[in-house]
């Protein structure tokens, strides 16, 4: 039974993100509620061009060691945004990673970069790192480039462990500018109380969507709007039938 | 080239263990031959990984960059733990030891601080988030659980007020359970998009 | 930094033309020949840049940090714009910036010594007169009083003083004064303006008496003035001026203040000409006007600097100053500001925690009742039989080992008196070793040495969530190859045939992997979780929905549990240390309402007095 | 108290200092304990996966086995050898393949997992709460056990309807939700304001308790050894 209900709400999925991109291709982002912290992040982008400054990304652990997750590609659309500066910038963002298959992957995502700005020979491994092989080697490792006197802001993005707020009150001591995006919701709630620019629940997945990276995350973001009103609906059917004894 | 043969990797491998999944048991074997090479793969990129902390901190040395002596601090103790772990073993004893005494003093105490600099985070919340629904349920509720878990009421041990404290400690299941449901289905489209050859970060 | 100077001049030029479009009659539209030349010359050092057949350039490699040849055309370099060209080829051959900067500044020195000849001496002071007498006859076509030989002198028509002064850009004109003077105007000129004119003049004539190569009048003297030294030196004929120019050239520093100055000092002589013009005409631009043409001023007066001209002029002057400079952190204040409260807050838990253990020894059980899920838990374990395996996974952080060791560790003898068969596991790394440790520090007591040696540690399942589902499948081939079979696991096939799986994590992540991926395989087999504090209020869905069988968190449970067990008590020190530690984060609450309440009071009053 | 306690005590007690030093700010003490752990727990790492996966998984099954297994076991290796070529930054593009494999997998399974470890089972317990039997039954006051359910029905779907992504229709560039999904999602912001408030108390107390575990190590610590 859960089995069937699994597949039926994937071929809702399916189908629902399919009709929204369809329908939407002319104007896919309009309509959708824009999150707040991001104008701050273009305005920390633009700053750290502008005074040579240096962008940190931590783009967080895997939610289990050794693979890549889901919710550890969700601050990828963020690096790729901030990625551009690459070529513009006196300093190079800084991508660190504390998973593998993450720094793989925004090493691909940072070379792109260069590749795009018709520079590829200024990319170096350097710019993306594998930070600490375990998450409290992670976050010590975090701490230390935090100090950093070139930075001016950390964009925290991806999956994180709760202790790694430590990093938000590092960015509060320094006075950077500090957005902490996370999916976990114990991170969520230390990040809500500690720093100012913070996404919750599954606004993390809404990055995609308000930097405009494809017009498939709009459609994404649409489809899990109707889908949580089909959640609720089936629930108050699902208690009414119950309460009548009928399943 | 390239980024075609990746999309069509991603697609093609993530459709027939998805298929695999809902089909259990009767494609096991496939999928546990793609899921051992997904395990090798794993731990490859992690290895890939750690030498790619290795070289970053040998062109910091190289380059005499700022806090360079750090790196052989990095260099050394890998060395040491590294070939501890070949010659005696992982789960040798001594080496055990050893690699406990270094990291479980280091990791309780960065819990530790967490603690020390949650305090501040405490003291300027209202100040900071304001007046909102969210904000002062949120306050309320850290008060409240910081109190229950003091254990003051439950020394009490009156029937009633341990059915309201039971009653109390039971309320974060509802938000809790609305934001796992959100979070999921956030997760759901992102494997969608993944399948749809939308989300490739792989191929940049 | 090159492309910066000639965007800078660009812009001088494309606002000369704005405003000589309105000032200058029609026939002297084009440029004072000196702009023009420095122009010219600009735009030759970008021909020559073009031109030059150098099909490599050399690239400091960051990483290896010798120089190494790249081909100027980089293998994409077939459809790249011609514009983007040349920027990537003037990157490839300046290196860094300040490299840029010297070497600008040398060739603007080395060009001007040797092009720079007595006819342009000439044609400055042509120049000079051409502006004069245009502007006589301007003045007489108006009928305003032609301006006298030293310039500035005039009858300021009523109209336009009144306006001046309502704008308070003229200062009132002292007693028995009805016009400005050149004397009086240039007392208001900061000093090395007010000697322009004059000095100038004499400088240039010393420089060419001392067989100065001519062209180097005006530059030279405005860098000695620049690095400060013509004030304190004697006259210049005296210098050596070889060598200072040659020790001065190498200091970078000193490069960037000149250049500034040399920027500085075309603008003033373009402010110069204009202000000389400026009370022959009415013809003022409708924009010049607008932007409030008689803002306040510290130099001369008389100048007629529109605002835009003013804060491009400081921004380009302030550009250039700051360069070399480390910019100053505005966080370096900011930082001052919380530290010291942020340390004060750490001191005050740090003594509130140390405190019991300076007074308190005794140990008295902790009293109330187990939750429901605390109990569910006890009563699975109790209902296990002797020899049973039990799966137990510790996936937590050695960060955590404090707190699952002291909550873990009352399962485990719980387990141990029941003469189970435990089987242990670990996805993280750190769990393979954090396992021995767990059970060393439990089982102390000889009645479980046996439990301990049968016990069997599986080490590192890898994968992650991958490995998960793959061990939910076949558990055997998720191992090193014959860690299953010495593991003498016989009744031991599949996940399901364990009796209960305890999974022991510090986050919801490795509770929700568990759940999702193995779960679903577990048939009749229970799945036990023993929670940090961290997440738990995240388990209880998955506990109401069945999916955990029970659970067990936090040390005030665990010293319920202990006392239930009739087990030995939890030391009271911790017990009190972390009752204070909980106070003084709820008074810092408390604290942080109120001053939220009387911040947020104040700001209300603020702004309604604002509407 | 042996040599060896001595002075895995005395490094403990240090280490435990020049972590805390993080408090008066950056200084050389604190980075080298970090920079110590990260080289330790990647030393750590790397010989473990090389002696429970790389050689037992990647090696070893090309020399052991049938033949068709020894073949099989190639596409492995030659997409490991292509991540290794990540390593060298012209050649980063090489890594796409695997790397794409690794997306894919974890993509299948993040969809099978989430559905029916999630959110099925979940959506399940809360119309389950109102099972008559469930509701009048068992321990506990019925009136209770009804206020807890629908309290649960209303957090649930409120707190869902609160992170909706639409805007109004006639709200040009307001980014306002539609009207009845907002004033819900007010109420929804109070359920999971419940939830973090209850998550930062849970997490202040783990990190309490390894604050206290570090104050009671080094005092038993210094008791023994001025009981020496």
């Amino acid at each position: 039974m859960t089995r069937l209900a699994a597949l039926i709400m994937i071929g809702a999925a399916v189908v629902l993100l399919a009709f929204f991109w369809l329908l939407k291709r002319k104007n896919p982002y309009a309509g959708l509620r824009t999150l707040a912290p991001f104008k701050p992040l273009e305005k920390a982008r633009l700053q750290a061009i502008e005074d040579g400054s240096r962008m940190v990304i931590m783009l967080g652990n895997s939610l289990l060691s050794q693979e890549v997750s889901i919710s550890g590609m969700g601050g990828m659309p963020i690096l790729k945004k901030l990625a551009d500066q690459a070529v513009l910038g006196d300093h190079a963002p800084i991508a660190m990673s504390g998973e593998g298959s993450l720094a793989c992957l925004s090493q691909m995502i940072l070379a792109g970069a260069y590749r795009d700005g018709l520079a590829p020979e200024l990319f170096s491994n350097d710019q993306s790192q594998f930070a600490g092989a375990s998450p409290f080697a992670y976050l010590a490792a975090c701490l230390a480039e935090g100090f950093d006197d070139n930075n001016s802001a950390l964009v925290l993005a991806g999956h994180f462990r709760p202790e790694m707020v430590l990093l938000a009150d590092l960015a509060g001591r320094e006075g950077l500018f500090c957005l902490a995006d996370s999916d976990a919701p114990g991170a969520q709630a230390l990040f809500y109380a500690s720093t100012m620019h913070t996404l919750i629940g599954e606004e993390f997945y809404a990055g995609g969507a308000n930097l405009r990276i494809h017009p498939l995350q709009a459609a994404s973001l649409r489809t899990q709007d109707v889908l949580r009103i089909l959640i609720a609906v089936t629930l108050i059917v699902g208690v009414a039938l119950k309460l009548m004894g009928i399943i | 080239m390239k980024k075609v043969l990746a999309i069509i990797t991603a697609i093609g491998v993530g459709l027939a263990v998805v298929i695999a999944y809902f089909l259990r048991p009767l494609l096991d074997p496939m999928l546990e031959l793609l899921l051992q090479w997904g395990i090798i793969l794993g731990s490859v990129a992690a290895l890939v990984g750690i030498i790619n902390l290795l070289i970053t901190h040998w062109h910091k040395i190289r380059q005499k960059k700022e806090h360079f002596v750090f790196s052989f601090v990095v260099l050394l103790s890998f060395a040491l733990s590294f070939m501890g772990g070949i010659v005696l073993g992982p789960q040798d004893e001594t080496y055990i030891r050893w690699l406990a005494a270094l990291q479980v003093p280091i990791e309780v105490s960065l819990m530790a601080l967490l603690a020390l600099t949650l305090t501040y985070a405490g003291f300027q919340f209202f100040r900071m988030r304001g007046w909102t629904p969210l904000s002062l349920a949120f306050g309320i509720s850290a008060l409240l659980f910081l109190i229950l878990d003091i254990g003051f009421f439950q020394a009490l041990e009156l029937p009633f007020v341990n059915q309201i404290i039971e009653f109390l400690e039971h309320l974060p299941l509802a938000g809790g359970r609305g934001i796992l449901i959100g979070i999921s289905l956030g997760a759901l489209l992102t494997g969608l998009r993944v399948l749809f050859g939308v989300e490739r970060h792989y191929g940049e | 930094m090159q492309l910066g100077l000639a965007s800078a001049l660009n812009a001088l030029k494309a606002e000369d033309d704005k405003v000589s479009g309105s000032l200058f009659p029609e026939a002297e539209k084009d440029l004072p020949d000196l702009l023009r030349d420095l122009h010219e010359e600009n735009s030759s050092y970008v021909r020559a840049v073009e031109s030059s057949s150098v099909s490599q350039s050399s690239v400091v490699d960051e990483g290896s940090g010798q120089k190494v040849e790249q081909p100027a055309e980089s293998k994409a370099g077939e459809d790249i714009p011609e514009w983007l060209k040349k920027v990537r080829q003037r990157v490839g051959d300046e290196g860094d910036a300040y490299g840029d900067l010297v070497k600008k500044v040398s060739a603007r020195d080395s060009s001007l010594e040797e092009d720079v000849d007595k006819e342009l001496r000439g044609q400055f002071e042509d120049w000079i007169g051409r502006l004069r007498s245009d502007a006589q006859q301007e003045a007489a076509r108006d009928g305003f009083e032609p301006l006298d030989e030293e310039g500035l002198q005039g009858e300021i028509p009523a109209w336009l003083r009144h306006l001046r002064e309502s704008k308070g850009v003229l200062p009132n004109l002292p007693e028995g004064m009805d016009r400005w003077s050149t004397s009086d105007a240039g007392e208001k000129l900061p000093d090395w303006l007010g000697d322009t004119g004059e000095e100038s003049q004499a400088a240039t004539g010393k420089l060419k008496a001392e067989g100065m190569p001519n062209g180097t009048g005006i530059t030279q003297q405005i860098r000695l003035r620049g690095s400060g030294e013509l004030q304190e030196q004697q006259p210049l004929a005296e210098q050596e001026h070889k060598t200072n120019l040659v020790t001065e050239s190498e200091d970078l520093g000193a490069q960037a203040a000149d250049l500034s100055l040399e920027l500085d000092d075309i603008t003033r002589q373009m402010q110069v000409s204009h202000a000389s013009l400026g009370g022959a005409t009415g013809g003022l631009s409708s924009q010049a006007v607008e932007e409030g043409f008689w803002e306040e001023r510290t130099e001369h007066p008389m100048l007629r600097v529109a605002r835009s001209q003013r804060s491009r002029a400081e921004l380009l002057k302030a550009l250039v100053a700051a360069e070399g400079k480390p910019a100053e952190k505005q966080a370096a204040q900011r930082r001052r500001k919380t530290w010291l409260f942020r340390l004060l807050l750490a001191l005050l838990l740090l003594t509130a925690v140390i405190f019991p253990f300076l007074s308190i020894s005794s140990q008295t059980p902790q009293t109330g009742t187990l939750p429901l899920e605390a109990q569910a838990l006890m009563d699975s374990i109790n209902a296990l039989e002797s020899g049973s395996p039990v799966l137990i996974v510790t996936d937590y952080q050695a960060g955590f080992s404090a707190e699952m060791e002291q909550v873990a560790g009352l399962l485990i003898r719980h387990l141990a008196q029941k003469q189970v068969q435990m089987v242990l596991l670990s996805t993280y790394p750190e769990g393979v070793w954090l396992a021995e440790r767990l059970l060393d520090v439990s089982l102390t007591d000889d009645a479980f040495s046996q439990v301990r040696e049968q016990a069997v540690n599986l080490g590192f399942l890898p994968g992650g969530r991958i490995g998960l589902l793959s061990y939910a499948i076949n558990a055997q081939t998720s191992f090193a190859e014959g860690v299953w079979e010495s593991s003498n696991l016989e009744s031991v096939n599949h996940v399901n045939d364990f009796s209960m799986v305890l999974i022991l994590a510090d986050t919801l992540d490795s509770a929700r992997s568990w759940l999702e991926q193995t779960g679903p395989s577990l048939i009749d087999t229970p799945m036990l979780m023993v929670s940090s504090t961290q997440e738990a209020a995240m388990m209880m869905p998955y506990l109401d929905s069945g999916q955990l069988a029970g659970m067990l968190s936090g040390l005030r449970n665990a010293g319920l549990y202990e006392a239930a067990l009739g087990d030995t008590v939890m030391a009271s020190t911790i017990w009190s240390a972390y009752q204070a530690g909980l106070l003084v984060m709820a008074a810092l609450f408390l604290v942080g309402f109120v001053i939220g309440l009387e911040t947020n009071a104040r700001t209300n009053q603020e702004e309604e007095r604002k509407k | 108290m042996s040599m060896v306690d001595l002075i895995i005590g005395i490094i403990s007690f240090a280490l435990t200092v020049m972590v805390f030093s993080y408090i008066i700010g950056d200084n050389f003490f604190f980075r080298l304990a970090v920079y110590l752990l990260v080289g330790v727990s990647a030393g750590y790492v790397a010989a473990l996966l090389l002696t429970s996966v790389i050689i037992p998984k990647l090696i070893q099954p090309l020399f052991i086995g049938a033949m068709e297994t020894r073949l099989l076991a190639l596409i492995p290796l030659v997409l490991s050898a292509m991540l290794l070529a990540m390593l060298i930054p012209r050649f980063v593009r090489i890594g796409s393949i695997p790397m794409a494999y690794l997306v894919g997998v974890v993509a299948a399974l993040t969809i099978g997992g989430v559905t029916m470890g999630t959110i099925i089972p979940q959506m399940v317990a809360t119309v389950n709460r109102f099972a008559p039997a469930a509701l009048l039954d068992g321990e506990g006051q019925p009136w209770l056990k009804i206020v807890d359910a629908v309290l649960v029905l209303i957090g649930t779907i409120t707190s869902l309807l609160y992170f909706y992504f639409g805007t109004r229709k006639k709200s040009k560039g307001e980014n306002k939700q539609p009207q009845l999904i907002e004033g819900l999602g007010k109420i929804g912001q109070v359920f999971i304001g419940i939830t973090l408030g209850a998550l930062f108390a849970g997490i202040y107390s783990a990190a309490l308790v390894a604050l206290i575990s570090r104050i009671a190590e080094i005092w038993v610590f210094f008791g023994n050894f001025f009981r020496l």
